[in-house]
């Protein structure tokens, strides 16, 4: 048995029944432990004072935003290649959380910016890079929305998702060299291990990430049940129409 | 694919849609500038290279509506897809007819309007060497998004929507350069990323064109 | 050559409208299709021309051999007739386009902006396109919309030169055009209502 | 009338063009600034109120297009022409249809996107007002310059260029105002003038647009 | 009430295409242009329906009287077709659809898009606009273009119930309808190629 087998819409949505309601009580634990450990249970910073609790909200819905386009990417390219329609689906219930992720992530980091930096907004690279993300996000759900033919919607979308890759990447890089930023650097490299944030905040980081995850995976899989029931409906009711 | 390009370029004189327009569209934008945010000419001489492409990049964005989907409502798309041109080379030649008759005339005219803005005597040559390298960036990107949408009526905000986040790296690195050779610094780096841009979207973006092109005509 | 086409199922919208067509078009000979509006007619022709994929079935001989005239004219109406017809003749490799000029009655028209003819002008200068293709394969859609009975004697001659010259036609149309050719009915392909196989949505069913 | 506002309504919502649309491009607009001028926050607060009354502007004219040509197009200002309601009431009516899809929320958002420019504090207020005083004269216009190019095929260009210099009094105004907005000074003189503007354009135009477009029915 | 044409010339384009059309259609009475394709059918109904001048002569009983359907059928692709249909209703004053719906078969499609029709369907949507508008003159121009025989023989009962109901209606076709009605030939009033009377640019002649 094939992980393939899943593509079929119905035995996706029997999986996913199966599997979305511990899901959604796993996530909801993790938001929730992560969340009131770090607000209530940590010490305030030195520095920053409380203000520093809005990492928690700060960066998994960060994290969630990029991870939710790379996502977009690869069912994208399942999608052009093998054309299960489950993909392209996901895909395009996945867009809507990212970009609302991605607002998450500036708003919190607007709240952060006005006491840390004294002002809302700067025009930093990482802070620029993420409204360009949205901008994409924006353009993608657009995209999806105008066109009326689903099959259609899918291909155009998943090449945009493709060409808008490359170009999000090039403007990351263009942005880079456009303007030396202020936001302090990733602290959390999974590869190396090494990491500038003290346990007493890392742990309950770690928790909220993780709870953000499964939060994702759980908006995701049900907004991808709900897009198949919408294509089923609409699938009935067009030969429903023409049978009359 | 000559003919075609004849046929696009004399079509672009003849629809009035052509030279004239673009440029008038740009120069208007740079006059109203100065309504918008003051006339204090030092300001003005800071933003001016910024405000000059800005206004290319709008010029050439408002041109792209017309760009396939005027093909594709006169059925003229249909035709040419079944043609023995492969739809890349159409679609490559279709960017260069865009090219010639907006990329150019900005590039040309961008001097003239810079002393409008104040620009710097230094900015000039920078200037008009950015567009001119940068500009058959826009023009190929805009083919893309024109195909994105071409099914779709009147997609003309949307296709903006789609067109402008690609047009991102583009603008920074061409307004960069002709920022820094405004203001006298060595403007090679960001004139060498602009150049690799615009050759990568020339050799690659008909194929994705084409691709969504397809897959709207179906 | 032969066009072959076999146990074609065509879909619009996602929905299969047509199933198991089957058609065989020798060269010199036309090929009338009928049936009620809605059949798939439109849907069938624009597959054939290779402008959207087939469900299931398979097409031989069409690639590269079909000319494809549709509701839509493909006349720029900012340039002259002969400029319009001029450009297809370029880009099919043709250069001659007075034969196509001759054979509708264009020539007065000639230097007139096309999108200044009336309907059935247009609708004529739409048809002579395909004369400058050298295509051996037409697929019409509804080609005499809006002609008049001169011009339907004009279209049916040039059908007919076509044919003797080896070229072979596949028409949809609702009227009676005159022209010495096999009709073939739609409405029993129709695809069931409830069709499911090979629908782009059938997993969804 | 009120069938033609609503349907009017519904087609922008349902194609995808309404509300979302203006507004995304208005912001990606905005973005693009920073991008072109440099990111130097005195800067970019400096000309703020100019940069968004030429946004909001830019993404009123982009929605133009679709206000008539696409009725044009599909026969129904034929029918709409011959039809019993006066053709000066229906072309009011999609004047207000389109600055309620369009220039009310440019209203909207403009304070989300000042936060992006660094627009000083005093500055939100009498952005707002005087966006909101100035697009319903912008959406007029609109429709008076897309009655007079419904009939050219894609007049996207030429209708910005026809429309752009009506607009200059209500940009000069209207930016005015917010200038001295956030510059703490008085702006009651530039926000009546725009007011004048906005009614007069309401009580006049309809009847120019209606002449211009039973000239191009002909 | 009688609409009354007199002596009417008609240019399109700055040329004068008619002169001296004379024609009188009492309630109850249809009336069928017919002509070669360019002889002016198009331009006449436009004129009658008051969206250009004329360049002489008088239309009387024509004002807010008239329904003009034409080659464009008026629908928007992204509205459905009972929505469409509802929209010019309330323009027109009317509210219900039901009968216009039912004498083009057109239930089944009450609630797909417009844009997703087949070209005969979309055409029966269009000329159902004319039932709703209530108006008792109907301008038609080319109204069979790519129906089936079904959907003409659907036409030719609407054009007869509105007929019998006291309406009346002008036709300009190239095929035979099997309407009861009288015919006028528009060749006699063909403008002169060099015809100055009333021409836009006659100054210059
Ligand atoms: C609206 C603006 C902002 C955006 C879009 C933004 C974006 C991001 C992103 C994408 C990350 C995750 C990066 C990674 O881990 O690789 C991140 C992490 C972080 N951001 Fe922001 N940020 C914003 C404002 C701020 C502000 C104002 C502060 C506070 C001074 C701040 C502090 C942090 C910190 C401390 C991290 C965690 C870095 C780490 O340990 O990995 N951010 N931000
Ligand atoms: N998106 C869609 N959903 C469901 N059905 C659709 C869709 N688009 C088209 N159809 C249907 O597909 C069928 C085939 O249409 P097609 O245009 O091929 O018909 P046709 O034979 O050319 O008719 P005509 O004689 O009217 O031109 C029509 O019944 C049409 O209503
Ligand atoms: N700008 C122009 N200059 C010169 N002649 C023109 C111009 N525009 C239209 N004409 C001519 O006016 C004539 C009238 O056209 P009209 O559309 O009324 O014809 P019609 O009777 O409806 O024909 P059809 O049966 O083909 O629809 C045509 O011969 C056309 O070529
Ligand atoms: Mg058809
Ligand atoms: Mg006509």
């Amino acid at each position: 048995m094939s992980l393939w087998e899943y593509a079929n819409p119905v035995k996706f949505l029997r999986l996913s029944e199966r599997v979305l309601p511990a899901l959604w009580v796993f996530a909801g634990l993790c938001v929730a432990t992560g969340l009131i450990w770090g607000f209530f249970a940590t010490p305030d910073d030195y520095r920053q004072g409380s203000t520093v609790k809005i990492i928690f909200l700060h960066v998994p819905s960060a994290l969630m935003a990029i991870n939710a386009w790379f996502m977009m990417l690869v069912t994208s390219l399942i999608w052009l290649i093998r054309r299960h329609h489950v993909s392209a689906l996901a895909a395009k219930a996945a867009a809507p959380v990212g970009a609302v992720m991605t607002v998450i992530a500036l708003a919190t980091g607007a709240l952060w910016g006005q006491p840390m930096w004294g002002t809302w907004w700067a025009w930093d690279p990482r802070l620029t890079s993420f409204l360009i993300l949205f901008l994409f996000y924006l353009g993608y759900i657009a995209l999806w929305e105008a066109i009326e033919d689903p099959d259609t919607a899918a291909d155009l979308t998943s090449v945009l998702c493709l060409v808008g890759s490359v170009f999000a990447v090039l403007s990351r890089y263009a942005v880079h060299f456009w303007n030396q930023g202020l936001h302090q650097g990733t602290s959390v490299p999974v590869a190396t291990g090494a990491r500038t944030v003290s346990d007493v905040f890392f742990i309950p980081l770690v928790i909220c990430m993780i709870g953000f995850g499964m939060l994702f995976v759980a908006l995701v899989l049900y907004r991808t049940g709900t897009e198949i029931r919408l294509r089923r409906t609409r699938a009935l009711l067009a030969r429903g129409a023409r049978g009359a | 694919m000559i003919a075609l390009l004849l046929r696009d370029l004399r079509l672009a004189l003849r629809a009035g849609g052509g030279f004239g327009l673009g440029l008038a569209f740009f120069l208007i934008l740079t006059v109203l500038v100065p309504f918008s945010v003051g006339p204090q000419s030092t300001l003005l001489g800071t933003i001016a290279p910024g405000i000059l492409w800005l206004g290319a990049l709008l010029a050439c964005l408002l041109s792209l509506d017309r760009l396939l989907a005027l093909d594709f409502e006169d059925g003229s798309l249909d035709v040419l897809a079944t043609a023995p041109i492969p739809l890349e080379g159409a679609l490559a030649v279709k960017g260069l007819a865009h090219w010639i008759t907006t990329g150019l005339p900005l590039v040309v005219a961008a001097p003239a309007l810079g002393v409008l803005l104040n620009l710097p005597g230094a900015g000039y040559g920078w200037l008009v060497v950015s567009l001119l390298l940068g500009t058959p960036a826009l023009s190929m990107i805009g083919v893309f998004g024109a195909a994105l949408t071409v099914g779709i009526k009147r997609g003309g905000l949307l296709l903006s929507l789609l067109v402008l986040p690609l047009y991102v790296p583009t603008l920074i690195f061409g307004a960069e350069a002709a920022r820094r050779g405004a203001a006298g610094l060595d403007p090679a780096t960001p004139l060498l990323m602009l150049t690799g841009l615009s050759l990568g979207c020339i050799a690659l973006l008909p194929f994705a064109a084409s691709a969504a092109l397809r897959m709207n005509l179906r | 050559m032969t066009l072959l086409v076999q146990n074609l199922t065509v879909a619009r919208g996602g929905v299969p409208v047509l199933t198991g067509v089957t058609l065989r078009l020798d060269a010199g000979k036309a090929l009338i299709l009928r049936g009620p509006n809605g059949a798939g007619k439109t849907t069938l022709l624009r597959t054939i021309a290779g402008l959207q994929p087939p469900l299931r079935g398979t097409i031989d001989g069409a690639e590269d051999r079909v000319a494809y005239g549709a509701h839509a004219d493909g006349l720029k109406a900012m340039l002259s007739v002969s400029e319009n017809l001029r450009f297809w003749a370029r880009v099919y490799g043709e250069h001659d386009i007075t034969a196509a000029l001759a054979a509708y009655a264009l020539e007065p028209l000639r230097d007139r902006l096309a999108g200044t003819l009336s309907a059935g002008q247009k609708r004529r200068a739409g048809l002579a396109r395909l004369m400058v293709t050298q295509r051996p394969v037409w697929l019409l859609d509804e080609p005499t919309v809006s002609l008049d009975t001169d011009a339907v004697a004009m279209f049916a001659g040039a059908v007919d030169a076509h044919l003797a010259g080896g070229g072979s036609a596949i028409l949809a149309t609702h009227i009676d055009l005159g022209l010495q050719a096999e009709t073939l009915d739609l409405t029993p392909y129709r695809a069931a209502p409830d069709a499911r196989h090979g629908a782009s949505d059938e997993a969804f069913l």
